[in-house]
């Protein structure tokens, strides 16, 4: 091609995409997909997809010991009992979650968080349950702790080991959604100016004091978590909040839109990471 | 006569400086709580900013005008700093994204 | 109320093989709530695990033990199906006991 | 991997305190004793130093041996849950205890062995900071122990 008509080329595309080429980012979730994925794999080479559900633990063999020996009997044990027993345990109206969800609620994490088109907004796991409480007559439950943990824990174990399936549907609001979220992901704030990019890309293997930053990639497979720090279980919103405010920024209700949006980013980038959750973190 | 005459004056100056710090504080506070507002409709609070309102609130409340203006002050500047986080991250957060 | 006490005993043939989680607190007594006071210290002293009747393992704890505390140790005999009792009493003379079956 | 930060005096005071308190060893409070479990070395729990809680809870020397296998994790990942592993070769071995010198209590858990159960014991503890763990294993009547390193700090970027 003359170098007269390749300069017309560029000028068109850059009229049309009215961006440069380089910034191509005509919402394409696929294609982001596919670079989010190929990034990580170039920088841990060695680790299987799997792993990645692992976290700080797929790229530390120290901290990888630790985990092991405290999974040979893990401290959630006990949320997961109260999980099944809740989780079976019949609402006064006779019916019970496994009514609300596909499949009666086993095994199907992994589809979560979901873009529901009847009402134009991502659904998770634990505001389907508190949909499903509030359809039969129940009070929601509190989101961080408590037994909305211990009942997502349940169903996490029943999806072990299901790599993540999430859907963008074609719908402008659910395009909406996903770019929320990835706006959420890749903006810096607080008065640390940190993204959550900052730490679970850019600087992901490598140690923040006695931590080790997780990939970004399946960071959300082991939900929820027994995590030492706390010494109890906490749920992806009761993580978001506390990172939120690490970063000396004012952490957002739980399950608020922009949460729930980065969920829905972060899950479907994760597509095909299978799930490890219940887990335990530091 | 004379003596209680100049306590009374000196009284009523001390007072009018007293209710013009107040005004200073009470000022200083509005602007802090604007520069806050504007960091809220970025989504993008500071929790020193927040604190710095709080204790700002605080000292007004024990009128300690002095404090309350510092910690407003201080209050506001990190709420400045928040909004223009926020614009700049607004224009170049894609720059980050992983393509 | 369910026990706070979880076992997993394996019989080998030679030996039965003893993991043990209990829920517990462990507090230390240093630590503050959230509103500044001070929580009182609770944390199991002993925990013991008896099979035929005789102590296989007796715990000694101090406050540095780990909230919801694990145990790991083997002994040599016990069979499938035999009972093995774990009771444990903290500081407030709180108490929990269990019989679990030897898998 | 050597933690990224550069260590600053103060701020290395001020993050060990900050984890003191987080870990809940900030001083020594006066712990009320209730009426304790029978055959709890109520005494050696509350010794501060490594002589004194050997001494209350045995009362005779120790002395380093190979032949005590100790695992505990080079860098915790968190101070609250250490899994600690103690092991040994040595014969009759009645008890196996386990000290933390830097936490404000220096001993953290002992066990003791009825004939026949094997010398191996695992679990977990909290270190309030970066300190030795030492595991003392008693064996026909005499004390053999095991030294580890485990560097603890606080996780994260600070609240």
């Amino acid at each position: 091609m003359s170098l007269r008509r390749a300069i017309a080329v560029v000028l068109t595309g850059l009229l049309l995409g009215g961006a440069a080429p380089g910034a191509l980012d005509t919402d394409n979730p696929q294609a982001e997909q596919a670079a989010f994925q190929a990034y990580f794999k170039n920088r841990f080479p060695s680790l299987p997809i799997a792993e990645f559900g692992n976290g700080p633990y797929a790229v530390n063999a120290d901290m990888r010991k630790q985990w092991e020996e405290i999974m040979q009997f893990p401290p959630y044990d006990f949320a997961l009992d109260e999980g099944k027993t809740a989780f079976e345990t019949k609402f006064a109206d006779g019916k019970s979650y496994a009514d609300c969800f596909e499949n009666g609620g086993i095994g199907v994490r992994q589809n979560f968080p979901y873009f529901d088109t009847k009402a134009g907004e991502v659904v998770t796991l634990d505001l389907a349950i508190n949909r499903c409480r509030q359809a039969n007559g129940e009070k929601p439950l509190p989101y961080q702790t408590g037994l909305m943990v211990s009942l997502t824990a349940y169903m996490a174990e029943t999806s072990r080991g299901r790599p993540f399936d999430i859907k963008i549907p074609d719908d402008p609001r659910a395009l909406a959604a996903y770019e929320d979220g990835k706006r959420y992901f890749y903006t810096r704030r607080g008065q640390l100016n940190f993204s959550c990019a900052s730490c679970h890309v850019t600087a992901a293997g490598q140690r923040m004091r006695a931590d080790i930053l997780a990939p970004a990639l399946g960071i959300l497979a082991a939900f929820p978590i027994y995590r030492s720090e706390w010494g109890s279980m906490g749920t992806i919103d009761r993580r978001f909040t506390t990172c939120s405010s690490q970063m000396r920024s004012e952490p957002l209700d739980p399950q608020d839109k922009s949460y729930r949006n980065l969920e829905y980013f972060l899950s479907y980038m994760s597509n095909g990471v299978p799930i490890s959750g219940p887990g335990t973190r530091p | 006569m004379r003596a209680l005459g100049i306590a009374v004056a000196l009284a009523s100056l001390a007072a009018t400086a007293h209710a013009a710090k107040q005004e200073d504080a009470q000022a200083a506070l509005a602007d802090a709580r604007q520069a806050e507002a504007q960091a809220a409709s970025y989504g993008n609070r500071w929790l020193p900013a927040e604190a710095a309102l709080k204790a700002a609130q605080d000292a007004l409340a024990k009128q300690a005008w002095d404090d309350a203006i510092a910690q407003a002050n201080r209050a506001k500047a990190l709420a400045q700093r928040a909004v223009e986080q926020s614009r700049d991250q607004e224009a170049r957060w894609r720059d980050a994204v992983i393509r | 109320m369910p026990s706070t006490i979880r076992v997993r005993a394996m019989a080998s043939g030679t030996q039965t093989d003893v993991q043990a989680l209990i829920q517990h607190p462990m507090d230390s007594g240093f630590v503050k709530d959230s509103n500044g006071v001070l929580i009182p210290p609770r944390h199991i002293e002993t925990v013991t695990f008896e099979h035929d009747g005789k102590p296989v393992l007796i715990a000694d704890w101090g406050p540095a033990v780990s909230k919801d505390p694990y145990i790991k140790f083997a002994f040599k005999g016990g069979a499938k199906g035999d009972t093995l009792t774990v009771t444990w009493i903290d500081n407030q003379g709180k108490t929990d006991s269990l019989e679990a079956k030897i898998a | 991997m050597h933690p990224t930060s550069a260590p600053m005096s103060n701020a290395t005071r001020r993050e060990t305190l900050r984890i003191l308190a987080l870990l809940g060893m900030a001083g020594i409070a006066g712990t009320a004793r209730a009426a304790s479990a029978p055959g709890w070395p109520d005494d050696a729990f509350h010794q501060k130093t490594m002589p004194d809680a050997v001494n209350a809870l045995y009362g005779k020397p120790f002395e380093a041996s190979d032949k005590v296998t100790l695992d505990v994790p080079e860098i915790a990942e968190n101070g609250a849950v250490v899994p600690v592993n103690v092991g040994t070769t040595l014969p009759n071995v009645t008890t196996i205890s386990i000290l933390v010198p830097e936490n404000p209590f220096t001993l953290a858990a002992s066990y003791k062995l009825p004939d026949g159960t094997l010398p191996a014991i695992g679990c977990r503890l909290k270190m309030a900071k970066t300190s030795d763990v030492v595991a003392i294993v008693e064996s026909d009547g005499k004390l053999f122990a095991a030294t580890k390193n485990v560097k603890v700090t606080l996780g994260g970027c600070g609240g």
